[in-house]
């Protein structure tokens, strides 16, 4: 295999192979599903065990599907380790651990032939095969007081069951819970003693299975939300105004932890409308900013967003995208909200609209935003997703490796002061004129959001105002070169090719493995910029192959759709899904063979690929 | 030095209230010895809200109803600056009212100034939140930004003005700027502007303004006393002016700016963001995690 | 010459003949232009010439180009007439009326050889060729105490000048003054006496020209604010809420003076989330409800769209364009929130978005909308524009005929109780459920912006969301064939068509005459409906014809970029205009003649037209 | 009779505030004797707002913040319904600041209820506008949506309960929808509803509320009095309860509804919109255009 573009991830560039069936028992890649009820902790066991495999050196993807109330309702938490890296949900579930009956209705059709159910047996009404009960929840109530160490507990069992390295596992429920108080750690450790307990008690073979050891050095795990905010740091972000949304408040959340540290400042605002107007004055006064929203709050951004573009402001507006539209399914996954991202707000300005797909990236593109921001004034959206921002993941150990800190026409006094006039909007040749901030001796200016004039005066003269939107447009042009280019996956010759951006990154990468062992080679263009439409690298993309199949998670086909709009292109198929859960392997696979059949094959296509890039005004 | 944007004159109707503010807030502004380059006039998008361009220094045009949270957003970027906001009634009470309420709240060290000529200058003379029951076919009671701004906990500083009785108005902003200034928090000057062609009061003001501060017994540290004496004014047919309310500086909460950022020279705009000079706390930070 | 689509408003679909050449100093079609200070009343002039034309049975157009400020500045007002229907300003001025030296310095290059100006002898500082010069403000200071009488001085001095009809031009000072009070009346007949001595009193011939009369009948004078207003009250309409915003306001004043006569309500909101949230709670307490607003307003009520989408709220939203983005330029003319409007709000939801190209479409177009808002239960966004909603315009008188109001599925108390049970979001085949407004027995309901199941309660399973949003988007299809369709004006078997909507009507209507007499016929597809994108009208049009000029008021070509997104057109070329000021008829038939040059001649594409219409879900 | 939607089990937590609440409202319903066909709850967006799906009426579930612009749009389409706009302190008092206050201006006859919880529940805990001071990490000292409420002179009906104090809760809420019922303008409750999971208040609000009815002579008509008796309720770290403030009927301001639609019969919702039922006017009307 060869990769187009130099991938940043060595250990992404190697071919996954994950899905292979269980050997002799011993597990290279598995999956545990656990369901409960909303706000019991569910979620815990899939933390402990993603911190266990972690240990051992296995690639973690933890991915959770819980509603948006705080208790009560089904929740459920998967956790997959893989000896090789991985980064999507597993089709088939190794075990379930089910502290409702829901785990085991829901569940079970997912319930891989060699797998077995942990049930606690307060609530499995109807164990089915496999089922390992044991009174989980009433131990934890009578020897610990609180039914909620039932995870623990659970955790306890699973160590035996599946064969887990004792002490590694006692370890990682002590670091868990031992930073929190003496009590904590003392009866966390019993739960997890209790629950080997019961599991040695319990009828059947012990282990079920045991599971390989991973190689995965100097590895972190991360949310891409997490890796956001830490890009946002050390790329010099030093102001965050937002309001809390799920999925996106993490994002603020961990800022609130770290960016005081820094003397940066962390707001939360009085609404969406606040926060994009805050982080404008403060991007305006000089500091690097953001703000991070979902669909909701980011649709009531759209205003200034405008504002942004006809000031010439730079500022960072993360969406972590959800369910939509309106208020949709908060918790759940999607990513229908690119059309709005690239075309909302009147009127006509220059944006870029990036997306990272695995929390490296959004480390290292959240730190690029705010270079470009910066060297092209100019707001830019970074496309997250649910899946994306939430879901925990193996990732390569982040560095300051090739970070750096370009301010571009931010001048300093030096520089001012050898001006003979200093004018915000000048005309000049990359539609970029020399800024200054507040505070500085002689660069006093008007910004705003009215047509104006190069000093900033309002101005409705025709050819000013002609001059002025090819100063702003342009730059979507001129700004190409220095836009986060797409990584090409996989083999250089496929003539079949994916396309696709965010979270749909990983479940595309292992379909490539399953269809190369079907003997089908493909190609995959990971988008990262979106807008301007890279068709300098897309329309080469599209000629390379004879079909391509983008791949997203909406329902109108909205990247297919953008692209289509700038190309002749005859040879895209979209596969899409937009029912709130995210795209498994096998799904994506199982519709390029199924459309490959339907189309016999197919062939390359005669007609040559024709880019229209020059619309209207040109940029 | 480097020529810089100049004021253009002012695109107001002549003997517009608004003129009589821009002379107030300049006379603040030379009275305290602001240099221009550190004072920042954030306009509300209003007839009122383009002052900005007629006056020199950093003129930010925010959005319609944004200009508090886009002035809060400045100073908290960097606190060394001096921040104005300053826009109109619509802007401030109708479109703006949830950010009018959550500045008071936030009480960032700012200077708010609203012109109020009871309309809607620039969109042609609609009823605003402030017009009386009549005008313009307006049915709605109007609010009283001075009792709503009394309402909430942390507002520090209130007074009200007449641009027609320029001394006094000069007064109240020079103090609000003062007062933000040394940093204590969120000040709030409301003045009575006349729209001569919409809405032109000059008379009917002139002969409403009663300075609450004239009133026997009146204390301007007693927040009920204040709102009950407003109320009062008003219920007399009088429109109360002055500075009616200001916290004194042993019962102050702290200001927002003060306590995010006690030392303002170390503020987000203004640290140093480079790589090299966070080196070894990036790499603490980034080696903490697992 | 042949319609293709049965034109609805006869006088529009004989070719128009305008800018002939004087023929012996009888105009048949003329401009007058009058220049001066913001708020000295200088739009007075143009609008009694408008009342004065209209009275002589001819075609009028008026447009104006002022700042946005209340006084001073350069303000510009312009009045055509014409024998043969207009809808479009003149590109060169008959005659400059100059209250200021700026009407002048600006205007005088657009003065036509045979042009003069009557200017203000107080002001004019550098009097052109031509000039007549007048004590007009002087006089009306001295003689009526005022200056501001200079306007009916200055019409009538035109009166003289111009060779009007003396008894009808004073009449209609009468009638626009004489309503106000006596004193008005008898001070303004005054003035008009004054000017028409100054005139007579002046040197060189009088009158310069005279005008022909027209032959226009059972026409008013409209601008399309007021056109939708009516529409809007007719049919049925009875719940507006807005928010004062340039230039949409004037749909607000009318429905202020009209709707209350009829039980409705008009609500000027705090601003324009309230607005539109009102809106929303009206439409679905089963009024047929508006709200109007331009771009800066509209971006704000992005969050409520995608609400009353996902809610399936009938509700009708006017976005009367200006020039963005931002606050831009709030008095000028541009057709740039295309995209905004199509795509705007997080998630994905069907609107439909409407454009009418003249006064009388704006009516009947505000009827259909509710109509069909109702039907489809759905958003529909109406694309007005700054020209065609504040230039004053001959439009044949509104009628009732065919007037009707079509509420569909909203069910009677007595439909309702013959129900077994009643579901707000019951699966139907065309994806539009029967529907109850509160009040109703038995029709109680849960309406939300949350993903719901068919009671309306919340729910996040995937096979009910998948079908959801199917009932949702397939509306988009289904209702093609009850949206406006297109009107084809022009000649049937002419090679170049034209692509166009909203305010680009007038000019593109006469650059066909002006094309036409230079022997190239041309078609011209009026798009009405704008999204759904009407492929199957637009697919065969674009065959038809060789090459297609999509003339539009924005940078991006965004209309033509929209269609692309949808064919593989390789015969599209953009004109696009975004300077604020509108187009003239010769700018596009320059532009249409030089490209043709440029290109030898177009000849018919080799590669068949493929539409795309079915990406992604497939609506 | 036709079957129609049916109310879910209430999603909240066990234990949580929010159950009281319901209960008052339910109660204040029955006693009333609204017919569930014509009682419109508008939610907000947050736990509390959720509380139209487990009741039995017309339930439309607003946009965060919104509520009130959307209930207010329902009633002025409407006016025999009885509109109860319903939801959290971060739904009211953070992104609906704004229209807050505009619809006490307003004085539609519908009931506000904010079900106060100090803090956003839904999102996991935050704080919300009223947090007090060191809740997780806010700086911000509190608004009171009390004296909010008492600075819009157009302000008619202002009272705060307790869920934890259920008999006095129902009693406030039962003469709001009294209010409103007579159309005599918009009523504001505010019920304190702890939030077992985030925010655990039972003891401490059961300790602090203080019936302000109870001090001599309080007067519940005299909003400067009111006013000041708040704020000194709250200095003395009670936390004021009760039907705060009533404008006497004599002296209230004509609600908005009534201005606009004397007739609640002949409505935006209700009128014959048909052609055939307006011909007669809308000919008159298209023949007067010139
Ligand atoms: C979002 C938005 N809505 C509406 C407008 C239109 N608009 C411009 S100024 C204005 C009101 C101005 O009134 P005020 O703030 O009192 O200022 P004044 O002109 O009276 O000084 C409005 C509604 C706008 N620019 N943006
Ligand atoms: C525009 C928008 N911003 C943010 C959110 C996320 N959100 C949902 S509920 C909520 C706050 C809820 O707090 P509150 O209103 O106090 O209700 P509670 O849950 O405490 O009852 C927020 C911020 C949203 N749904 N929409
Ligand atoms: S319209 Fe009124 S507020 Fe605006 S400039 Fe003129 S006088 Fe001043
Ligand atoms: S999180 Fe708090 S407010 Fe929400 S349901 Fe639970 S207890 Fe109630
Ligand atoms: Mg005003
Ligand atoms: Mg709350």
């Amino acid at each position: 295999m060869s990769e187009s573009v130099v991938a940043a991830h060595p250990e992404h560039a190697s071919q996954t192979t994950p899905s292979q069936p269980p050997v002799a028992r011993v597990l290279r890649d598995l999956s545990v599903l656990t369901g409960g009820q909303g706000g019991d902790g569910t979620l815990t066991v899939s933390d402990l065990l993603a911190r266990y495999f972690h240990a051992q050196g296995m690639y973690v993807y933890n991915s959770r599907s819980v509603l948006s109330r705080i208790r009560g309702g089904y929740a459920a938490a998967s956790s997959r380790a893989s000896v090789e890296p991985t980064m999507a949900q597993k089709a088939l579930q190794d075990v379930i651990v089910a502290f409702h009956q829901d785990a085991i209705t829901f569940g079970e059709k997912t319930l891989s032939a060699d797998g077995f159910i942990l049930g606690d047996e307060k609530v499995v009404t109807n164990p089915g095969q496999n089922t390992v009960l044991l009174p989980i929840s009433i131990t934890a109530a009578s020897k610990l007081g609180n039914p909620l160490y039932k995870n623990v507990i659970a955790f306890g069992a699973l160590s035996v069951l599946m064969g887990m390295d004792r002490e590694v596992a006692r370890k990682v429920v002590e670091q868990r819970f031992g930073r929190r108080s003496e009590e904590a750690r003392a009866k966390n450790l019993s739960a997890f003693d209790i629950g080997v307990e019961l599991a040695a008690k319990s009828p059947g073979p012990k282990p079920r299975f045991s599971v390989e050891r991973g190689t995965a050095k100097d590895q972190v795990l991360l949310t891409g939300n997490q890796a956001l905010a830490y890009g946002f740091v050390v790329g010099g972000g030093r102001f965050f105004a937002g309001y809390p949304i799920t999925p996106a408040t993490p994002v603020m959340e961990t800022l609130m932890k770290i960016l005081p540290q820094y003397h940066g400042v962390v707001r939360q605002a009085e609404d969406e409308l606040s926060a994009i107007n805050m982080t404008l004055g403060a991007a305006y006064a000089g500091a690097r900013a953001m703000t991070a929203t979902s669909g909701p709050g980011f649709s009531l951004m759209t205003e200034a967003l405008g504002h942004a573009g006809e000031a010439e402001i730079p500022v960072v507006i993360t969406d972590c995208q959800r369910v939509g539209p309106s208020t949709g399914e908060p918790t759940r996954n999607e990513q229908s909200d690119l059309f709005h991202a690239v075309f909302a707000s009147h009127g006509e300005f220059p944006r870029f609209v990036l997306a990272p797909g695995f929390p490296q990236d959004a480390y290292d593109i959240g730190i690029q935003a705010l270079n470009l921001a910066e060297k092209w004034q100019l707001p830019i959206i970074l496309l997250l997703d649910q899946a994306l921002g939430e879901n925990m993941q193996t990732t390569p150990r982040l560095t300051l490796k090739g970070v750096s800190v370009d301010r571009g026409k931010l001048l300093s006094q030096e520089a001012l002061d050898a001006l003979a006039a200093y004018k915000r909007y000048e005309f000049t040749k990359d539609g970029v004129s020399p800024r200054t901030i507040p505070g500085m001796k002689g660069g006093q200016s008007q910004v705003t959001g009215n047509e104006h004039d190069e000093w900033g005066h309002v101005s409705v003269n025709v050819e000013n105002r002609k001059m002025m939107m090819a100063k702003r447009m342009t730059r979507l042009r001129l700004a190409k070169p220095d836009l986060p280019p797409p990584i090409i996956w996989g083999d250089e010759k496929a003539r079949v090719g994916f396309i696709g951006f965010g979270c749909t990154f990983g479940p595309i990468r292992e379909a490539q493995g399953l269809l190369k062992r079907k003997g089908i080679s493909s190609r995959f263009y990971q988008a990262r910029t979106l807008w301007p439409v890279p068709i300098e690298t897309l329309a080469p993309f599209l000629s390379s192959v004879d079909v391509v199949f983008v791949v997203e998670h909406n329902f109108m086909g909205q990247f297919a759709r953008l692209i289509r709009s700038f190309v002749t292109a005859h040879n895209i198929e979209s596969i899409v899904k937009y029912d709130g859960s995210s795209f498994v392997a096998e799904e994506i696979a199982g519709h390029v063979e199924q459309m490959m059949k339907e189309h016999a094959s197919y062939v390359p296509s005669k007609t040559p690929i024709v880019t229209y890039e020059s619309e209207g005004g040109g940029f | 030095m480097v020529e810089h944007v100049k004021p253009i004159q002012p695109t107001w109707c002549p003997g517009c209230g608004d003129f009589g503010v821009m002379a107030a807030v300049k006379k603040g502004v030379l009275e305290l010895k602001i240099p221009s380059e550190n004072l920042v006039l954030v306009g509300g998008i209003g007839c009122s809200g383009g002052i900005h361009n007629f006056m020199d220094g950093y003129g930010f045009h925010a959005l319609h109803g944004r200009l508090l949270p886009t002035a809060i957003g400045v100073k908290l970027a960097n606190p060394k600056l001096t921040v104005v906001a300053i826009g109109g009634d619509g802007d401030g009470y109708a479109i703006g009212m949830g950010h009018f309420v959550h500045a008071l709240k936030k009480n960032t060290s700012i200077t708010y100034i609203v012109m109020n000529n009871e309309t809607y200058g620039l969109t042609k003379g609609q009823a605003s939140p402030t017009s009386h029951v009549g005008f313009e076919g307006n049915v709605e009671p109007p609010v009283d930004a001075i009792l709503t701004a009394l309402s909430i906990p942390a507002a520090a500083f209130i007074a009200r003005g007449f641009s027609g009785t320029p001394k006094e108005a000069t007064a109240l902003v020079t103090e609000a700027l003062r007062f933000t200034q040394e940093r204590k928090g969120f000040a709030f000057v409301e003045i009575l502007s006349p729209c001569v062609t919409y809405n032109d009061t000059y008379d009917l003001w002139r002969e409403k303004v009663e300075d609450v501060g004239k009133r026997p017994g009146y204390d301007k540290a007693d927040r009920g006393k204040a709102f009950s004496t407003v109320l009062d004014v008003m219920h007399s047919g009088k429109i109360p002016v002055g500075e009616i309310y200001r916290t004194p500086d042993d019962q102050l909460y702290t200001s927002l700016d003060r306590t995010l950022l006690p030392n303002p020279a170390e503020a987000p705009a203004t640290v140093d963001i480079s790589v090299a000079a966070n080196l070894a706390r990036y790499e603490k930070m980034l080696a903490s995690l697992e």
